[in-house]
């Protein structure tokens, strides 16, 4: 394996992107989900995390008619077939909400803070939405 | 005097701050992201029924729906943005950004 | 009755905009009078006519537009707030004012409500 | 006394100021008081409510200099000079921060949730900042 | 150490832009380079031209133009997210650029550290 | 991994939210209306304390200055911008917004 290989190789980069944001009330969540679908096409190592009322972007049967604005929920769907399949979300902050795994759109991995913080430590990029 | 919160409890004080500033009767209204405080079954559960003890709690319904939000907590009224005016006419407004 | 709204978050970027525009349509629906919208902090961004949203949604910019043309609502922006924040007559909807807090007291006074919408 | 003298004295509104935010980290509480100078001027009946992260708007010692924001804490002290008496601050949210009125710029009155409660019933219009 | 700004919030309303400015200007004096600032959300609003805040006032826009001239600091806004909020070439800054998230994907691949300031 | 939280603690609840995620050795360094966090003798002493035992906690002294407050927790470090960037230098960040 030559050089240029090694090189290629590191410059796969861990970039984490970190869903906080409740979807609606603020663009923060919609504007991330623009900025995944993008970064997927770049062929890095992409994770997305659900952390707090970032989970809410999730929630099924999101009908956004009455408020005026677009609905994205079912965009979390599609990033499969963008090869984003790191899907995590905190199993704290799922519970505290009384949700379970059935009330999200997609599926996703549940996984405890401990083991969310470990994650997150091993990346190169960390971008809160 | 009709109390609006807009904010997530979970990631504001807002609610916990309006709260202890409510007269008994001062009706209340969660709208945009405040809806996510009176679904049914959350941490703030006991809360939503402490404050209906004395104040009638209001829900903006195109916000729970577009929140995928179904079930709220019992006692907790869904008004349209009509109902909003309704409450408005009746009330002057306290609006907790 | 007469309602003023004050408007304290851009477009888009917070739902506030959205709630006060719903807000104003039901309450003219219902054959109240909003008196007028006022913008302050990052409200003044709700009127630039730069605003070019994706076809498939909402246009901030021109709903205001349209409701001052069609209801004869004021669309007032702060000077202060707008100059902070580059806007100007340049960039403004034409249905909109930038004017002064003092026409913002005079809404809080001449009206029977003030409905704050933010963040 | 007639009509005309009636009218003019139902004209005089109540208006409160809600200060909620902190001071430098957002300009709500800084565009806030640009508000209230303003209006101060127009012989309302005005009032100033500091309740939570507001007060520390009025917390003494403020140098902004490092940061490269222009402070604002000493005008609190000039809005007695406008007529704008008022001011109030919850006893709650005071005790929470770990300060007394001693912290504070100006002199203010300590009330307690219920009394600003009280005082809120009474509006014909509240802004909050 | 080349490293990478990414700014969420727009000017005055948040801090955000004041901290990563005086990030920028303390990593660069400590022979650091800040690659880019990339705006985001309401973070576009940074680099309208048309700011005028009060004459004793720091003006946040100019700020940005002169770290982009001294310093080679490329200041980047976000297409689509100038779009929604009324930000095009019309009232951009002369050291500013409106480009897509690619060039965001791009910067956090080849700086050492990408560093996010927002609300 | 530097995380940098710069919300009031009694406003958000991205205090208690990041301090979930914490390993033992991260440094976190308060910014903007974050410090108020670590103002001696209010409600989240004990929470930084806590911290403390794992974690090396710092505060942007501008920040501080501009807020008035003088009187930090013990333990927690000040420093400047400079700081900040030395800690960057040593660390991947996390900016929990």
């Amino acid at each position: 394996m030559g050089n240029t290989d090694i090189e290629e190789n590191t410059d796969i980069k861990k970039i984490m992107h970190v869903m906080r944001h409740a979807p609606h009330g603020t663009i923060y969540s919609y504007e991330g989900l623009e900025m995944i679908l993008i970064m997927a096409a770049y062929e890095q190592d992409l994770s997305v995390v659900f952390i707090g009322d970032g989970i809410y972007a999730l929630k099924k049967n999101q009908d956004t008619h009455g408020i005026g604005i677009k609905g994205f929920s079912k965009t979390f769907m599609a990033l499969d077939g963008y090869d984003v399949e790191k899907l995590y979300v905190d199993q704290f902050s799922l519970e505290e909400r009384g949700l379970t795994q059935d009330d999200l759109v997609v599926p996703v991995e549940v996984l405890s803070s401990a083991e969310l913080g470990g994650l997150m430590k091993e990346q190169d990029v960390i971008i809160h939405h | 005097m009709l109390h609006t919160i807009n904010k997530s409890p979970f990631a504001s004080d807002t609610l916990e701050t309006c709260g202890r500033f409510l007269l008994p009767g001062d009706p209340v209204l969660f709208i945009e992201d405040g809806v996510y405080a009176v679904q049914a079954g959350n941490r703030f559960s006991s809360m939503i029924a402490t404050i209906q003890k004395a104040n009638p709690v209001y829900a903006l319904a195109p916000d729970l729906d577009a929140r995928g939000i179904s079930a709220v907590d019992e006692g907790v009224t869904r008004v349209d943005y009509e109902g909003f005016v309704e409450l408005v006419e009746r009330h002057q407004v306290n609006s907790w950004l | 009755m007469n309602i003023g709204i004050l408007l304290k978050e851009g477009p888009y970027n917070h739902q506030a905009s959205d709630t006060a525009y719903k807000f104003a349509e039901a309450a003219i629906k219902k054959g109240h009078t909003i008196d007028a919208v006022f913008l302050y902090n990052d409200g003044v961004g709700n009127v630039t006519k730069l605003m070019d949203p994706p076809q498939d949604d909402r246009n901030i910019a021109a709903r205001w537009d349209e409701l001052s043309k069609k209801h004869g609502v004021e669309i007032l922006a702060c000077i202060a707030a707008s100059k902070r924040r580059g806007i100007n007559d340049d960039v403004l909807i034409e249905g909109g004012t930038i004017t002064g807090l003092g026409t913002l007291t005079d809404i809080a006074i001449r009206n029977d409500r003030l409905l704050t919408f933010g963040d």
